[in-house]
């Protein structure tokens, strides 16, 4: 089954007609809503004069490993109309609701916090809800993100990154904190609250992990998503000293911070602009300080 | 098929804190959830949790805001067990490490919000809600608590006693995202729902893409009744391409609302002139509503959300993640431009009808969290309440359902003696369930005569097994976006800020084509590896359900409170509704009965009183 | 790590193109690791040959017809030699300018400039090398 | 899965030592670049001039370190090359052995080499 999308001809043929009976009762906002509509092509014409044409065009990876035709990976083109203020994830939604329904991604809260979409878009890893289509050359390319299995088309095998985010440890250990029922809180400075705060935004989309050359030769590395989570509990003031020397010990171990090679493709990705190599190094730093006492 | 004593459906905010609570208690937990927990939708949330926790604050004060707040229509328990619990729970959240914004002296930061009478809002920057989540999925990941992630609840299984508060539920149903396999679930202590809100029913929503209402609907038709479904909170200011939601913060620090014509709206047309763009929410958003239906709006839509005025460095130092989110989401930068702002559905007050200890009328089914009502925030949720309220109420339905004796609720469940039944509304259409055969006389979607729950178990597996299998094979008819848009649409065109009878009749209409139109569904993915066609074609589903259940709830509710609305009714008419709407599914078709709001708390009464500011 | 099908070039060195500083400094600095340590080898390799050779004849050493001398020498009067050398300090001027960037992102230091500290580092390595090359040629026919 | 790693912490040590003939290198390399290009011409690079640097203690010691300490960084350097591509298991020993073995023989003949130019055979 192609589900490859000829260029419509007519832009307008994609908007749906208006139902009257969908309509409100008769206001002066629908009245101007018809006028609007005529004057419309006029006016985009000249808007979105910066985009080529009036339609975005997409071409998305597809891979399904049980329907035929798809088990080869394939390109499919989408030509989606394009809108002021458009993302990368509201043009492949648009081409899943209008075009073929089987075009298979994750996403959920379109706003950069659950970290579900994160494409590789145009030889970059990108959360597709936080990429405008105006900032991108034409075609869009949209493919599943590299180095991680592919389940189908742009959905890729996460668990190989969920388990080595929780081969850090990642939860804070502290043996003594005061009871609950005394409402008494641990106390932390704002600058330490502060230092930890970048690494505290992460929000699991993988695209570092993706981006990382040496994460996907060696497959046992913790890559930076875990190395940063790791980071947030060793720099927290509230973890103790020995429960800091215990990451420290998770962390140098062969396939931990050693491996990093500083290209820095983490940090460029990073959708949250989290400093990961920065992060990384630091905790290189410290190991060394704990193995060599007197520095 | 799988066991264990505990599961939790979701792992948002509440579905992790019943799983942790749950797993305290001592019973072998799992949680069972479409998205992995990081995504949940708690992770969106922005600004806070009310707490009572500093000397001069208590949690008295915390239950009377909150009362007001919810212009008397939460049930006195509720909110003083909300605001009992709170301080504690917080701290809890803070020796899990949770990164909070912190005083100078190293003590957790609290700051004022709308309708809060101290500054008890606790918060970590304007990301409260992530921090929260993954600090609850540390915790989680700790224990060991096993999580199917991206396995996709399809359906409750109970037996179908003729009495919904007779009957109790089993487990549940669910398919691997993954792999298409679908399988049951057996809860041999009980369920918890934690599924979040149905901010989907609207086209212009603040919620995520999988806020579907999932919990709702399988809990209504199994026989559960929703409370309050007609109150949904909207937004004011949310951006109009995506409804991302621009915190109030822009407005607190002094953004101005302007529309088409350059006018400050909210002053020179009369609409708050006191305190003008910090006014509610709700009567924010009906100004812009009102502005763009008298022409008056930017390309007939929204109007401008201005800051510029505040100066660069103010901007950059307080609202930087606005001028992110106004860039990333909408393409305008905020330094140099207004940006342009809607009222978007953002939370649904209502929901499944639990006591304060979590449990529906249906014997081992509980619910938490948005999809919950317990009724915390009656007509009107006030902001930072909603977080305290996953954990509080989480926590407590997790460890009842572990088997914790928490004491007798004094909140009563389902259709009882305490009840009002409806006098009869005229209703346009029919509403409930399409092509419904009732010579079966199968009340429960989990179906079946009353019998061993693996018996149950398997017949529900069966089922849903089958009805997967209708949905792939069948070749053409129509697919659920096209039903969803037009569902969306109407919600939004009708039961929004403005409701009007007409209107919310005219939804109810395109709601019953709708559930004509769904007879017709099919999937056009033949896939069986990870079919979003698949899953999205049973969220629309529930989103039908749940759409018709406020619908109704606004339809009946003839008079103005909290976020309600209604044109003939512009006024809050204590005499006749300080009462709950409640609607069950009976027999496929919704029945409506109220039961009175519990205005007496511990040691003293809340007597109604104006809700203004 | 295994695909289940073949992906081509999409992935890593396919990719060359929409590679950025850090990574084309990476890619550097390895390269430019391979070739010196390889030269180390040979560079050994060369002088021990021709300290075996070398007779330890005083006479000989004095007119600087020894062998060393004359394997030197001999060497050095090639053209493609000389060449080559100017490569060799190229290579290893960049590997150490972007040795110390290196150490610097070690230390902390500078990380928001990595890339423009890589590029200067390539801008000195030209530099250099081009300054050097009248040293290098001096004295050498075609 | 913590446990799936080792408590194996040479990782550590290697990054440091690699860090430190690094420095070292960068200021030796420099040197030796300088000395015999700039300072001498290679072209007239003889070995009584040779002799004569080489029989000179301090300069003696310092071509010695330069030679393990190149050795060392580059031996090194390769292995974590070839370990950062997902070299593992078998392979990965033997790789370390004959690199180990490479880097010990270059030392031993360039020490040999040092030793026959200052003259001391």
């Amino acid at each position: 089954m192609s589900t490859q999308q000829e260029q419509p001809k007519e832009p307008e043929s994609q908007e749906a007609p208006e139902d009257p009976e969908m309509r409100g009762a008769e206001s002066p906002q629908q009245e101007r809503l018809k006028e609007k509509e005529q004057g419309l092509a006029q006016a985009e014409a000249v808007d979105e004069s910066d985009v080529e044409g009036e339609t975005v065009h997409l071409k998305v990876f597809r891979y399904d490993p049980e329907v035929e035709g798809k088990q080869e990976p394939r390109f499919d083109d989408f030509y989606v109309p394009f809108e002021k203020g458009m993302t990368v994830l509201d043009a492949v939604m648009y081409a899943r609701d209008e075009f073929d329904s089987s075009l298979t991604f994750r996403h959920s809260c379109r706003q950069a916090v659950c970290g579900s979409d994160a494409f590789f878009v145009n030889g970059r890893q990108r959360l597709g809800c936080k990429t405008q289509i105006s900032e991108l050359e034409q075609p869009v390319r949209v493919e599943p993100l590299p180095h991680q299995e592919v389940v189908k088309d742009l959905v890729v095998d996460m668990d190989h990154f969920y388990d080595q985010m929780h081969a850090v440890e990642p939860y804070f250990q502290d043996e003594d904190t005061p009871a609950t029922n005394d409402l008494e809180e641990q106390r932390q400075s704002p600058e330490n609250r502060e230092k930890i705060k970048m690494s505290s935004r992460c929000i699991w989309c993988g695209a570092c992990m993706s981006s990382c050359n040496i994460a996907a030769g060696d497959n046992q590395y913790l890559g930076p998503a875990a190395i940063n989570k790791a980071y947030k509990f060793a720099m927290d003031d509230r973890e103790g000293a020995e429960i800091k020397e215990h990451r420290l010990r998770i962390l140098e171990q062969e396939h931990g911070v050693w491996r990093c090679q500083t290209q820095f493709s983490c940090t460029e990705v990073c959708p949250k602009d989290i400093p990961l190599t920065e992060h990384i190094q630091e905790l290189k730093r410290e190991a060394v300080k704990k193995n060599l006492k007197f520095w | 098929m799988y066991e264990h004593d505990v599961i939790v459906v979701g792992a948002g905010g509440a579905g992790l804190r019943a799983a942790i609570a749950a797993h305290e208690a001592g019973a072998d937990t799992a949680i069972v959830s479409k998205l992995h927990p990081v995504r949940s939708h708690t992770g969106a949330a922005e600004g806070g949790i009310n707490a009572a926790l500093q000397e001069g604050d208590d949690w008295e004060l915390h239950a009377y805001d909150t009362m007001k707040g919810s212009d008397y229509l939460a049930d006195a328990p509720a909110v003083e067990t909300l605001a009992q619990d709170a301080p504690e729970e917080t701290i809890q959240l803070e020796h899990w490490g949770m990164p909070f914004s912190r005083e100078e002296d190293g003590r957790v930061s609290q700051r004022p919000f709308g309708g809060l009478s101290y500054p008890r809002t606790t918060y970590a920057g304007a990301e409260t809600g992530h921090h929260l989540l993954h600090t609850m999925y540390e915790q989680v990941v700790k224990r060991g608590i096993q999580v199917y992630d991206e396995w996709y609840v399809m359906n409750l299984v109970t037996d179908d006693a003729a009495d919904p508060n007779d009957r109790s539920c089993h487990g549940v149903v669910a398919y691997d995202v993954q792999s298409g396999n679908v399988q049951g679930f057996k809860a041999n202590n009980g369920v918890v729902l934690a599924t979040g809100g149905p901010g989907q029913a609207f086209d212009h929503t603040t919620n995520a893409v999988s806020c579907t209402g999932d919990g709702h609907a399988m809990a209504y038709r199994a026989g559960a009744s929703l409370e309050d479904m007609e109150f949904i909170q909207f937004h004011p200011t949310s951006l109009p391409s995506t409804g991302v939601l621009i915190s109030e913060g822009v407005r607190g620090e002094g953004g101005i609302l302007y529309n088409a014509k350059g006018e400050r709206f909210m002053f020179e047309h009369g609409y708050a002139n006191n305190s003008g763009e910090l006014a509610s929410r709700d009567v924010v958003a009906r100004a812009e509503l009102t502005e763009v239906g008298e022409g008056r709006g930017v390309e007939d839509e929204y109007v401008h959300l201005d800051m510029r005025h505040l100066g660069e460095e103010r901007i950059l130092d307080r609202l930087e993640n606005i001028l992110h989110l106004a860039e990333d989401f909408e393409g305008v930068d905020g330094l140099v431009e207004p940006m342009p702002v809607k009222p978007g559905q953002h939370y649904a007050m209502g929901g499944i009808d639990v006591d304060e200890n979590g449990q529906t009328n249906i014997g081992g089914l509980y619910a938490a969290g948005e999809c919950a009502c317990v009724s915390v925030h009656g007509g009107n949720r006030l902001g930072g309440n909603a977080l305290p309220e996953l954990i509080v109420f989480g926590k407590r339905a997790g460890r009842h359902a572990a088997g914790e004796d928490l004491g007798e609720a004094r909140i009563r469940t389902g259709y009882g003696d305490d009840v009002e039944d409806e006098t009869e509304t005229e209703l346009p259409v029919r509403p409930g369930e399409a092509g419904l055969d009732t010579s079966s006389g199968v009340a429960a979607d989990g179906g079946g005569v009353a019998a061993e729950a693996d018996g149950l178990l398997e017949r529900a597996v069966e089922r849903e097994r089958a009805r997967v299998d209708r949905l792939m094979d069948k070749d053409d008819g129509v697919q659920h976006a096209q039903i969803r848009a037009k569902l969306q649409k109407a919600m939004t065109d009708y039961v929004n800020v403005f409701r009007t009878g007409d209107g919310i009749r005219k939804a109810l209409r395109v709601i019953r084509e709708c559930r004509q139109e769904y007879q017709d569904v099919y999937v056009d993915d033949p896939s069986r590896t990870f079919n979003t066609d698949l899953q999205q074609t049973y969220e629309t589903r529930n989103l039908i359900d749940v759409a018709e259940t406020i619908a109704l709830g606004a339809l009946v509710r003839n008079e103005f409170r909290g976020a309600h609305w209604r044109q003939e009714n512009q006024e809050r008419r204590d005499d006749e509704w300080l009462k709950h709407t409640l609607i069950s599914w009976d027999d496929g078709e919704p029945s409506i009965f109220y039961r009175p709001v519990i205005l007496e708390g511990q040691d003293k009464t809340y007597e109604p009183k104006e809700r203004s500011y | 790590m295994s695909q289940s099908y073949n992906r081509g070039l999409i992935e890593d060195f396919g990719r060359w193109k929409e590679f950025s500083a850090g990574m084309w400094a990476w890619i550097f600095h390895k390269f430019t690791g391979w070739m010196l340590i390889g030269y180390l080898f040979t560079h050994i390799a060369v002088l021990s040959t021709a300290i075996g050779a070398a007779s330890g004849d005083v006479a000989l050493i004095q007119q600087e017809t020894d062998v060393y001398t004359q394997t030197i020498q001999g060497l050095e009067s090639l053209f493609i030699i000389r060449i080559l050398e100017v490569g060799l300090l190229a290579v290893a001027v960049f590997h150490i300018l972007n040795g110390i960037r290196l150490l610097m992102v070690d230390l902390g230091v500078g990380l928001t400039a990595q890339d423009k500290s890589f590029y200067a580092s390539l801008v000195l390595t030209g530099i250099i090398t081009v300054a050097s090359v009248p040293t290098f040629l001096d004295g050498v026919a075609l | 899965m913590a446990e799936r790693y080792s408590s194996f912490t040479r990782g550590g040590t290697g990054w440091l030592l690699q860090r430190i003939t690094a420095a070292f290198l960068v200021v030796v390399l420099a040197f030796h670049f300088f000395q015999l290009h700039f300072v001498n011409h290679a072209a007239e690079v003889t070995f009584a001039g040779t002799q004569e640097r080489m029989s000179t203690i301090g300069y003696f010691v310092t071509m010695v370190l330069f030679l393990v300490a190149g050795a060392f960084h580059g031996v090194n350097g390769v292995y974590n090359a070839l370990v950062n591509q997902g070299l593992e298991g078998t392979p990965k020993k033997l790789v370390l052995a004959v690199l180990s073995l490479a880097g010990i023989a270059l030392v031993a003949q360039g020490v040999w080499v040092a030793v026959a130019m200052a003259g001391w055979t």
